[in-house]
């Protein structure tokens, strides 16, 4: 029997790869449905990601909440407006290009020489090894431990929903 | 204590009041509202008497902890209240009269615009008034003293479109400010020496204090006390503010500026009678202050023609004779004037209320007379006052009066015969103000008439306690303590007191009833001193040369043309101008630029983490 | 590799009978509608049309698929595919009948178990919009993005009452989990459905699920994406070929997905309306039955030439099935499979059933009804019915 | 060759260029929308960091954070485009170089 590959690895590197092209593709298309459509394929990588990390719960809630509700109201206002391509700027953003992206690149650097150096040997992801993360346990740390802030961003939510009513209503002349 | 826990509930039961009044009060039915004021004053009296008839004779003070409002190192002052037998007579007081006034206030304010506001100022002073009464400490009662000054305030300013209303409120403030600051000073004086201001701890602490030792932190605490009571009582020099309150409506005058708040200062000093008895310099200023307060507000009294403004001074002059008693140590007479003066005082303001109403708003005495017949039920109750604050046995006025009379007597011979005189002087005047407005022609224009059972109710009763009431709190009022001399010997004083006020009588009455025009010759004759009385001594202006005018003048030539003008905007200015001047070469970076700002953001955080790198870098 | 085996026969077998679901869900729909409007349906390939879908997948498949000038190319061919991939994700978390032992493996009747399976059908039917949205805006065409924006906000909207609706019955059966969703009705009477359980409640929550998931499948009365006389076509106007068929499919994917939620959340799953020994013969009886009336009808009163033949034959078949089930009832290893298959394909049956007979009833709404309709009624009501599940499942557990 | 495992601050690291490339989008993007969904972008990156230490500490709590971040971000999203909308009908642009009315 060949020994099968080992999943875990795979799966990370399948999924970060996507994830990362995604991300560029959103960066770089010219039109805004494309970057959108390039985000949602990011957060659908990121879904199975929390999966393999053991947060099933948030797997799903990233796929209801942001592809299925956030990226969805994106979509439809990127229609609605029609709003097309960008326009190729009368501006050159030279500074953006030629001291910006380095200046990230650089940045990204560091962070990753950071993060590999403050965590040398931390644990290593395994599927199915962290089971915390289903919907009862979530929800119990919701509604004891959190239950202020669960509270209180429910009302957030509902100011952002009157907010959002109020700005998009069309105004009567 | 194994009591149940239910002190708490008399005063909070006007607050409930004065909040339904206060907030949903402007959409009730008046009904409704004074349903709620008085029921809500009712329960808490209903309430106080079967507390004090549950508690027994108090012979240990009863006392009630709820929670720690303010602990801070030893220091550790906790919402407590207390019952003991002074509590028990104030309570009575308070509530009792309160009830009365409130019930009276129903009638009288019918027509008034604002009457749920009233009402729901009435119920917050019960609160406060409460508060002040049953509590533990110092710092409590020092809640309840401000909060009645508040009330007081809010109650003197209650006619919002008078101007001179709103002055003589912020006038009472400001006034009582002084008394509040002395007040805080003997608390701060208290927590230094005593570490606490709970009563038990602190009295019992004083009690033990070897008086030669300790005599000047004594005397200053005391005297700071007073000067706090000097302020709420309307004790000279700080009594000015007590005539202009009778800018508000007159059950507030009966209510706070006779019967209860302005006794807080005379409660106070009784509360502390342990740190004054310590401290004979300060009794001594007590007297003084109190003999003085009484004869000069008494002068000033027989020559107003604003009835509201002889009870007025009457209130003031009364005030000098508790501060009187207890400067002789007879806290218990003073206590005990205080509960007569709330019966008589209540029947004399609620009585000029009458008059004032069945006169459609004329307070002017030369433009009354002759209402004896047109009111009858409000003369008939003002006579039992009259006879009472005048000091005829067996009314109680005469009781307490004696009593305080006869302690005096025992401190002082001619502090006695001041007083007797000044009590002779109140007869005068108060007989002057009932034989200018009951007797004789009706001088006025408007149609009198008698006002309704809501308000003459409560003046029966009130008027039937300054007839018998002596009788009826006496015992509850000696039982304070301590021991009071007794009649026995004394007898010839209490001839003295009693014939005193007769005397005033007869001359009143010969003067304004007999004589006519004999009132002119006397002010003609004495000319400048008449004058000089009748403008009030002159103290307002004088207070307003002294002090309000330097210190307006200062504040305007040197404070505000010079340090604001000059020094503070020269400084502002010159920052803002800076400032200013470096903006104009920062504006370029914000421009405006979503993007741009974001750079920034970018580069700020690449630099933090750079910091970030090199400084954790060296440590691995 | 046995695992890796079976679950490649358990796709071949789903994938297989879901396409052919699919296919014959549009001949049965025909069917229905034209018996409801008084017609034939489709009688001309085969006998009473029975390999009409064929003919269509052949037609379709043959068709030039036409790409419309200035239009977004490559979305324009992703949307469907999107479409279809969605829509059928989801019948990989359906049980269709309880754990069964065959050559001694043991396995359940389903492809996958997730103890989140609620939470993804939810997640996969909230994505689900980006087809229709996606391909109506990439056709460059004003009913398309009409019919792709209506779509957008139609099912973000009827999402709401329907995730609600099926969070209600989770508040009773205290899992995510659909196969134990499905075996917690079980053992007893079809009362012990939550749909039937907490009466009336659940039902209501059932009620309002049903109606939420027309307007998520684009169904009448809530068709407004593709209102032909409003949009021509709507959100696949442009579309033609194989890239309508996907869309097509899709729709019809849709159906058959909410219906078995439905069916395993609300209506029991697999489990029969009551005990085994006696439900076991129902199978038998109803095929006999059916098989009777239409030998009798068909050698009695042949209405057209064929019916003559294909009637009894039917019939026949029928009996025959019948047979089977009989037989099943000695065999434990057979009838394992097909009770428990029989049962849940009855009920997904009589559900898509209603959904033909309320497109053969019902005229179609106007779209500000259709959001109203939502927002101020189906929604409070889901809501209302959450809170007082939950209310009920606190205070008497 | 492949490890065998995948450690924790790989998908720290992942998370790290994915926040990178939110910051890159904010930074050259001048489509309103564009923009903002790098923010998106970002707030998503900065989720999986938190997952991942949730993973790493073994404590549900980073979870919760994630979930909160969700909800704000909904409410922003919400907000946000409402904000776009409006700025869309006034001035029928979403260059963002065109929306400077923040100066002065």
């Amino acid at each position: 029997m060949i020994p099968l590959p080992n999943l875990d690895v795979i799966a990370f590197l399948v999924l970060a790869t996507f994830a990362v092209l995604c991300g560029l593709s959103v960066i770089l298309q010219k039109h805004a449905v494309a970057s959108a459509l390039s985000l949602v394929g990011v957060m659908g990588a990121l879904a199975v990601l929390y999966l393999m990390l053991g947060a099933e719960f948030l797997a799903a809630v990233q796929m209801i909440v942001y592809a299925g509700a956030i990226m969805v109201l994106f979509v439809f206002v990127i229609m609605l407006l029609n709003a097309g391509s960008e326009q190729k700027s009368n501006r050159p953003r030279y500074f953006a290009y030629f001291a910006g992206i380095p200046a990230l690149l650089v940045f990204l650097g560091l962070i990753a020489n950071f993060i590999l150096r403050e965590l040398p040997n931390s644990a290593s992801v395994q599927f199915g090894a962290f089971t915390q993360g289903g919907p009862a346990p979530v929800g119990r740390l919701l509604f004891t431990k959190y239950l202020l802030p669960f509270e209180v961003t429910s009302l957030l939510v509902l100011i952002a929903i009157i907010g959002a009513m109020v700005l998009a209503k069309k105004e009567i002349d | 204590m194994t009591e149940s826990q239910s002190l708490w509930l008399i005063p909070i039961l006007p607050l409930i009041g004065a909040a339904i009044n206060g907030l949903l009060g402007r959409r009730l039915p008046k009904a409704a509202v004074s349903a709620i004021a008085i029921l809500t004053v009712l329960g808490s009296f209903l309430w106080v008497i079967k507390t004090i008839s549950a508690l027994g004779d108090l012979a240990a003070p009863h006392s009630e902890h709820y929670f720690t409002w303010i602990q801070s190192g030893t220091l550790d002052i906790g919402v407590d209240f207390m019952i003991d037998r002074l509590t028990r007579v104030m309570l009575l007081i308070v509530t009792g009269v309160g009830l009365l006034i409130h019930i009276y206030a129903t009638g009288y304010m019918d027509h008034e615009e604002g009457f749920a506001r009233f009402f729901s100022y009435l119920n917050l002073f019960m609160f406060f008034m409460l508060t002040l009464v049953l509590a533990k400490n110092f710092l409590l009662v020092f809640v309840g003293w401000e909060g009645v000054g508040l009330a007081s305030y809010l109650l003197i300013g209650f006619y919002l479109k008078e101007k001179f209303a709103g002055d003589a409120g912020k006038k009472a403030f400001i006034v009582n400010r002084i008394g509040d600051f002395g007040f805080s000073l003997a608390m701060f004086l208290i927590v230094l020496t005593f570490g606490s201001l709970d009563f038990t701890k602190v009295f019992a602490a004083a009690a033990k204090m070897p008086v030669e030792a300790h005599a000047g932190i004594l005397t200053a605490i005391a005297l700071l006390i007073f000067v706090g009571a000097c302020g709420k009582s309307a004790q000279m020099p700080l009594y000015v503010w007590l005539p202009d309150a009778m800018a508000g409506p007159t059950p507030v005058s009966a209510l706070i500026h006779a019967a209860t708040m302005v006794t807080a200062g005379v409660y106070i000093v009784a509360r502390a009678s342990v740190i004054f008895d310590r401290a004979p310099l300060a009794l001594d200023v007590v007297s003084y202050i109190g003999l003085l307060t009484a004869v000069v507000a008494a002068t000033i009294g027989m020559t107003q023609y604003d009835i509201k403004k002889v009870f007025a001074y009457s209130t003031v002059s009364q005030l000098g004779f508790m501060f009187m008693a207890c400067g002789a140590k007879a806290y218990s007479s003073g206590i005990f004037h205080v509960a007569t003066h709330a019966f008589f005082k209540a029947v004399l303001f609620l009585g000029a209320g009458s008059v004032i109403h069945a006169l459609h708003g004329e307070q002017d005495m030369r433009n009354m007379g002759g209402l004896r017949s047109k009111t009858p039920q409000t003369f008939i109750t003002l006579c039992l006052a009259w006879l009472a604050i005048s000091g005829v046995p067996p009314f109680s006025g005469a009781m307490s009066k004696d009593e305080i009379l006869i302690a005096v007597h025992g401190k002082s011979e001619w502090m006695f015969w001041v007083g007797v005189v000044t009590a002779g002087l109140t007869a005068f005047y108060v007989s002057r103000a009932m034989f200018m407005t009951f007797f004789g022609e009706y001088r006025g224009k408007a149609h009198p008439h008698e006002s309704p059972f809501s308000m003459t109710g409560p003046l029966w009763v009130l008027g039937l306690l300054s007839a018998v009431g002596g009788y009826l709190v006496r015992d509850l009022v000696h039982s304070i303590g301590p021991e009071v001399a007794e009649h026995g010997d004394h007898s010839s004083l209490g001839f003295i007191v009693v014939a005193a006020g007769l005397i005033g009588i007869a001359l009143a009455a010969f003067v304004y009833l007999f004589s006519r025009g004999l009132s002119q010759s006397f002010a003609k004759a004495l000319g400048p001193v008449y004058h000089l009385v009748y403008d009030k001594y002159r103290v307002d202006e004088f207070y307003d040369a002294v002090i309000v005018r330097p210190i307006q003048a200062g504040s305007t030539w040197v404070l505000w043309r010079g340090v604001d003008h000059y020094l503070v905007d020269g400084l502002v200015q010159g920052i803002g101008n800076t400032i200013g001047n470096v903006g104009v070469v920062l504006r370029r970076a914000q421009g405006g630029h979503i993007p741009s700002y974001a750079t920034w953001i970018a580069v700020g955080a690449a630099a933090a983490l750079v910091g970030f790198q090199i400084l954790s870098g060296g440590a691995r | 590799m046995d695992y890796f085996l079976v679950s490649l026969i358990k796709i071949v077998v789903v994938f297989g009978a879901f396409m052919t679901t699919l296919a014959y869900l549009q001949w049965v729909e025909r069917k229905v509608l034209a018996h409801i409007q008084l017609r034939l349906g489709p009688q001309r390939v085969g006998p009473h049309g029975l390999l009409q879908p064929l003919a269509d997948v052949i037609k379709l498949a043959t068709k030039e698929g036409v790409i419309p000038a200035n239009v977004n190319t490559f979305f324009y061919i992703l949307a469907p595919f999107i479409a279809v991939s969605l829509a059928l994700i989801s019948i990989a978390v359906i049980p269709f009948g309880p754990a069964i032992e065959l050559f001694g493996v043991r396995t359940n009747l389903e492809l996958t178990s997730l103890n989140i399976g609620v939470l993804l059908i939810l997640a996969i039917s909230s994505v689900g919009v980006y087809g229709i949205a996606l391909g109506g805006w990439a056709s460059n065409n004003k009913y398309s993005l009409m019919g792709g924006l209506r779509s957008s906000a139609q099912m973000i909207s009827y999402e709401l009452p329907m995730a609600i609706a099926l969070a209600t019955p989770l508040l009773v059966l205290n899992t995510l989990d659909l196969r134990q969703i499905a075996e917690r009705q079980g053992g007893g009477w079809f009362w012990n459905w939550t749909a039937f359980s907490a009466p009336p409640l659940l039902f209501i929550a059932f009620v309002v699920f049903l109606i939420s998931a027309f307007a998520e499948t684009n169904r009448v009365p809530f068709d407004l994406p593709e209102a032909e006389n409003e949009l021509v076509a709507g959100f696949h106007t442009e579309y033609s070929s194989l890239a309508f068929a996907g869309f097509f499919m899709a729709e019809y994917a849709n159906m058959v997905t909410i219906t078995c939620v439905a069916t395993t959340i609300f209506l029991g799953g697999w489990h029969p309306p009551f005990p085994a020994p006696y439900s076991n013969y129902v199978p038998t009886a109803l095929f006999w039955f059916f098989g009777a009336i239409l030998l009798f009808h068909g050698l009695t009163q042949p209405a057209r030439r064929w019916d003559r033949f294909t009637f009894p034959i039917f019939g026949v078949l029928s009996l025959g099935l019948g047979a089977i089930f009989l037989g099943a009832t000695f065999f434990p290893v057979v009838g394992q499979i097909l009770f428990p298959v029989f049962w849940f394909v009855a009920k997904v049956g009589l559900l898509l059933f209603i959904f033909i007979w309320v497109r053969g009833t019902l005229p179609r709404f106007r779209y500000d009804q259709l959001m109203r309709f939502t927002w101020t009624f189906l929604f409070p009501v889901a809501l209302g019915c959450l809170l007082l599940t939950g209310l009920k499942v606190a205070l008497f557990g | 060759m492949l490890p065998n495992a995948v450690p924790v601050s790989w998908y720290l690291v992942l998370s790290a260029i994915l926040f990178s490339l939110g910051v890159a989008g904010f930074l050259i993007r001048r489509n309103i929308i564009t923009v903002f969904m790098c923010i998106e972008l970002m707030l998503n990156a900065v989720n999986l960091s938190f997952v991942a230490f949730s993973y790493e500490l073994k404590k549900i709590d980073g979870q919760l954070f994630t979930f909160f971040v969700m909800v704000v971000a909904a409410a922003e999203a919400a907000v946000g485009l409402a904000i776009i909308l409006t700025i869309f009908r006034h001035r029928m642009s979403l260059e963002i170089d065109d929306v400077s009315s923040l100066k002065n």
